[in-house]
């Protein structure tokens, strides 16, 4: 059984990987999971300084997913790289390291920095909605979009993965302008921006009134642009959004995605991942299939 | 790895006040160890309702592996409501021990106070400490876990309708009953924690911990949700962002701000 | 307790309705709901043709949701008006008839032929996203929705709704595109372009191969977009997606709903509609309100 | 109004055959009304599936009220996985009946065919016709329902593993038994009813009565999910989609294309 896949030149040794934002920097988890069992660890994004996020409530649940509007709380790339980076290199698995920011000097500086750490891939994140400053920007509009990626990838050492935002008309436009800008992969779906209020308070359930919506609620969305983008672009897709069995995985496999990020699920449970990466075995298994690539955009 | 979530057993169930539950069930994890103050993630098992549901150890029995917790019923189509239909030999999927706890170890006499579910944790606590403890709790009405906590100290008791104890605040029940201690713990709704901590200030006591709350969604540290303003940087990010779930939910009351 | 609230000079007795496609012309749920207790039926898409919608299988459930690609089956705007309008007028309450085309003409046409029924206000559909030939193009662009609502509105006689596609970058740019052509209301949202894949059969679980997703799953990104929409325009707002109890209803209240809709969950509970409406009374008791447009936008 | 979802209470349930289950539930508004071939929607209670599974009438025992429903299982995180661990005691919420139903006034001698999981309505048919039934029953491989079908009728039996009667299909078993009718009804998987449509063209058969499945979502005729060919336009949209929840699930064989 292969379950090997290959994300510009890097081989992963499946297609399994944390969902950025949802498993810190790989340490608090690895008291429940195996690092060593993932094809990547996904990093909390990390920005050129230290952020604080936004004012408490962050959270809210909703049916069958929930809001989050964290803020990009983290440590800035510099305790990232003294602190977070070491512990993760103890494990055999591909280190992605998701960067954020406000402006393109603070993601090239971000980016510029981790040039010649042993890190795998860059995953920019271009679409968090919960930054008021920039951010959702770059993810919404196509020009922004592509001098973002040209700026970004001019500096880069690593390839590089766009992560879009799917509050967009038109996801293929957007995964297209990340490829024609040098991409070498995409990453989707981030959340998608919702609210919830408080009928007794009168008021937002979040300090920052929106959030994203994350969870298996929105996974037939999810699957849809990963569908959309995999027949639209020629570099390969890392697909997320509400994956949480490896049913789940699988649909997203055949939809086309390369690799496959779990995030909300390790809230609910924090053995997700690696039953999801059991679970797509057995399934190549039970079909008579010797390699995940094989059925990777099998439905097309 | 070497942890996990656990499916455990109910070994048994009754509401002991309106909407109070009291709930004991078989855990090998969170009773071997668990401690005072520190808290385990409750799944609900509904495939809607996702994320864990933060509740106070309140009483470890070792010798049956068996652990209470005693929370209340925040509403009609809540996660909570689900939890107090379960019955003996139900499963329920639990995460813990989590959190610091409180420390257990210093041998003055301390002041336990607990505000309505805040009341719970303050059983292990008093179990677990030396020193002598004076328990203080506040309720809106009607009264829980009394028995219980009698067993481990003097307890005092406030009422905001005074049907029982000191009509008013636990810090009226303190004053009322003249107690004096150079430690207070507490846990309960965040005025009452307010109040506290002032009343620390003008008594001029020093150890002083208080178990916060906030909205989770890992319950382990991983997803930023669930941070405090602290006043020193903390230890992940170092912003001063402290997270309840796993640099607390026990802080020391100078360095948190709520 | 007054509990009537007014969209374009039509008073409903309460604001809560069926949105459309969910309750057919009001016959089939006449069984299990009082159909004089809704402020209003909002009947099924109705085109000047009759319609044969698309293959089956047309549904697929989803986390806390479901997919549909019915097609917009329906008899025709003759048969409609000989026998659905008859049936619907033997009630006392609201009738907004939804109103679907392939091109301006086939929505001038309908429109046209209600403006001597006892019609109180036409829905316009320009957001079904399983219509291949038109439909979607124009609820997710500017130019299209301007003309088409311009064109519609010309020939109205009743009080035109604008349906709004959520699968947009700026939803309160096609509200305010809808007000600027002449819309007396805008209603959302239509349902988010989904997909499930079979995984045994290795094929879409539609046969329309993407479906709209509705349902709770989706209520969050509904209510943030009816926010947005209601502090975008001066025209009232008719909010839905996912509203399945009543406090999902008074969010959408609060948020500056003037009108709700209530759609996937009849199919769970055909009486839901009914308690929505009792709840929403309940609350305003609770907290004092006497008027249920009191609470209308309250949560700024 | 006249018609609501229906709170009903579990009886009994026990697995009968391999992920076949048989549940026996109270339930007053089915067994006033109900009649073969018509069919309840369950609801699953778990708030992440909101969409009713329909299923068939089995059986009708009016004296207590209580309906009697088969059904298989048909995978790990499904909504029949939920019905089957329901105990007695245990309530369900229940809409129905549902359907038109089979034309049971027929008095000439019929064949009732059923594949699999489309067996179970052939009970309450059987038992509700005044002709003579031969109730030709197909399986993959164990049986079950036998002894309940064995007292309205004459039973046949086909597996496909060649385990109990005929090795084959319900044909094979047809014609192994020299079954003759002059009117058939059956229910199962599509390949099944293609070739009873087919046989009955053969055999000059015209009172054939077929029931269909389809996705649906509201089971009322309101939302157009569960449409399927016809032969006529159809008394809603008059295009020639009938829909399976109400014009339907039984048509005649010469009235739909599947
Ligand atoms: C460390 C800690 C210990 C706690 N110990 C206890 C206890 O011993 N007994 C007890 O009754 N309660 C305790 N609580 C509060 C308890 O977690 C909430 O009342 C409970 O999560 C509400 O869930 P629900 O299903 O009733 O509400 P829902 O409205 O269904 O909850 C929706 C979501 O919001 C979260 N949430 C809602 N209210 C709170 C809250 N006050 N704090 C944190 N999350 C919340 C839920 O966990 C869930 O994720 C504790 C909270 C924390 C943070
Ligand atoms: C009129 C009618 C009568 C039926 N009678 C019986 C019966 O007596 N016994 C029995 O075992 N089965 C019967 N079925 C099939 C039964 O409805 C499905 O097996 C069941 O809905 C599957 O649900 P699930 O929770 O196991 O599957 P899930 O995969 O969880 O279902 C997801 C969704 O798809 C729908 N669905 C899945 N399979 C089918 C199907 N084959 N037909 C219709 N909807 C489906 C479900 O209702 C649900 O909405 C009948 C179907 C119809 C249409
Ligand atoms: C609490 C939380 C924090 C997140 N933080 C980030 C982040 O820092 N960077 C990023 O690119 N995406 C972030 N995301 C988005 C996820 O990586 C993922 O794209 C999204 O949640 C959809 O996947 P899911 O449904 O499996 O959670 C975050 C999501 C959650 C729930
Ligand atoms: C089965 C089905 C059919 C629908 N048909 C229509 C339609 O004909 N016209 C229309 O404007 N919207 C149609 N919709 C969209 C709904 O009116 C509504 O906008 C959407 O479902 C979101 O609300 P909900 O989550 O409450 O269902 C349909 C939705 C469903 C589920
Ligand atoms: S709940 Fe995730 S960090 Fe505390
Ligand atoms: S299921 Fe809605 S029309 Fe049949």
């Amino acid at each position: 059984m292969n379950t090997k896949v290959s994300i510009a030149g890097v081989e992963l040794k499946n297609p399994v990987m944390s969902a950025s934002g949802t498993f810190g920097s790989g340490e608090e988890y690895s008291e429940f999971v195996d690092l060593n069992q993932l094809g990547a660890v996904v990093t909390k994004g990390v920005a050129n300084v230290p952020w604080e996020g936004n004012p408490t409530p962050r959270i809210a649940e909703t049916r069958s997913g929930m809001l989050n509007a964290i803020g990009l709380q983290n440590p800035g790339i510099d305790v990232f790289c003294k602190r977070d980076l070491p512990f993760l290199k103890q494990f055999d698995t591909k280190i992605i390291v998701n960067v954020c920011g406000r402006t393109t000097k603070d993601y090239m500086e971000v980016v510029e920095r981790l040039g010649d750490e042993a890190v795998d891939l860059l995953e920019i994140n271009v679409s968090c909605p919960n930054v008021k400053h920039g951010g959702i920007a770059f993810g919404q509009d196509p020009k922004c979009l592509l001098e973002v990626t040209r700026e970004i990838k001019r500096v880069a050492k690593q390839p590089i993965i766009i992560k879009l935002s799917p509050n967009v008309t038109d996801i293929a436009e957007m995964a297209k302008t990340a490829e024609a800008g040098g991409a070498d992969c995409v990453s989707l779906i981030n959340t998608l921006l919702g609210m919830k209020i408080d009928i007794y308070k009168q008021s937002f359930s979040l300090a920052n009134r929106t959030g994203g919506l994350s969870g298996p609620g929105i996974k037939p969305v999810a699957l849809r642009m990963v569908h959309q983008v995999a027949n639209a672009v020629t570099i390969p897709v890392i697909g997320m959004g509400g994956i949480t069995s490896w049913e789940d995985g699988v649909e997203f496999l055949l939809a086309g995605a390369t690799g496959i990020a779990v995030g909300t699920a390790n809230f609910n449970d924090p053995t997700s991942m690696i039953k999801i990466k059991n679970g797509i075995e057995e399934y190549l298994k039970t079909m008579n299939f010797d390699n995940v690539a094989d059925i990777i955009g099998l439905v097309k | 790895m070497k942890r996990k979530k656990e499916i455990a057993k109910v070994l048994s169930q009754k509401e002991i006040a309106k909407d109070i539950f009291d709930l004991w069930i078989e855990s090998q994890s969170v009773t071997a160890d668990g401690k005072a103050g520190q808290f385990v993630s409750l799944y609900t098992g509904d495939e809607s309702r996702l994320l864990p549901r933060p509740i106070s150890i309140c009483e470890i029995d070792s010798d049956r592996n068996a652990l209470r917790l005693v929370y209340r019923v925040t509403g009609e189509h809540t996660g909570t409501k689900i939890f107090s239909k379960m019955t003996e030999g139900d499963e329920i999927e639990i995460l813990g021990p989590l959190g610091n706890g409180f420390d257990t170890s210093i041998p003055e006499d301390a002041i336990l106070i607990g505000g309505g579910i805040g009341i719970p944790p303050m059983l292990e606590l008093a179990k677990e400490r030396s020193g002598k403890s004076y328990i203080v709790t506040g309720f809106k009405d009607s009264t829980f876990l009394m028995e219980d906590l009698q067993r481990w100290g003097e307890v005092a008791i406030a009422t905001e309708d005074g049907s029982a104890g000191t009509k008013g605040t636990v810090l009226d029940a303190i004053r009322d009953n003249g107690i004096k201690a150079d430690v207070l713990y507490a846990c309960g709704p965040t005025p009452m924690l307010k109040a506290v901590k002032e009343y620390a200030k003008e008594e001029g006591i020093e150890k002083v911990y208080l178990s916060l709350e906030e909205k989770m969604a890992c319950g382990v540290g991983a997803c930023l949700a669930c941070v405090c303003k602290s006043k020193e940087v903390d230890s992940h990010t170092h912003v001063k962002n402290k997270r309840v779930c796993k640099e607390g939910p026990v802080f020391s009351a100078w360095e948190v701000e709520f």
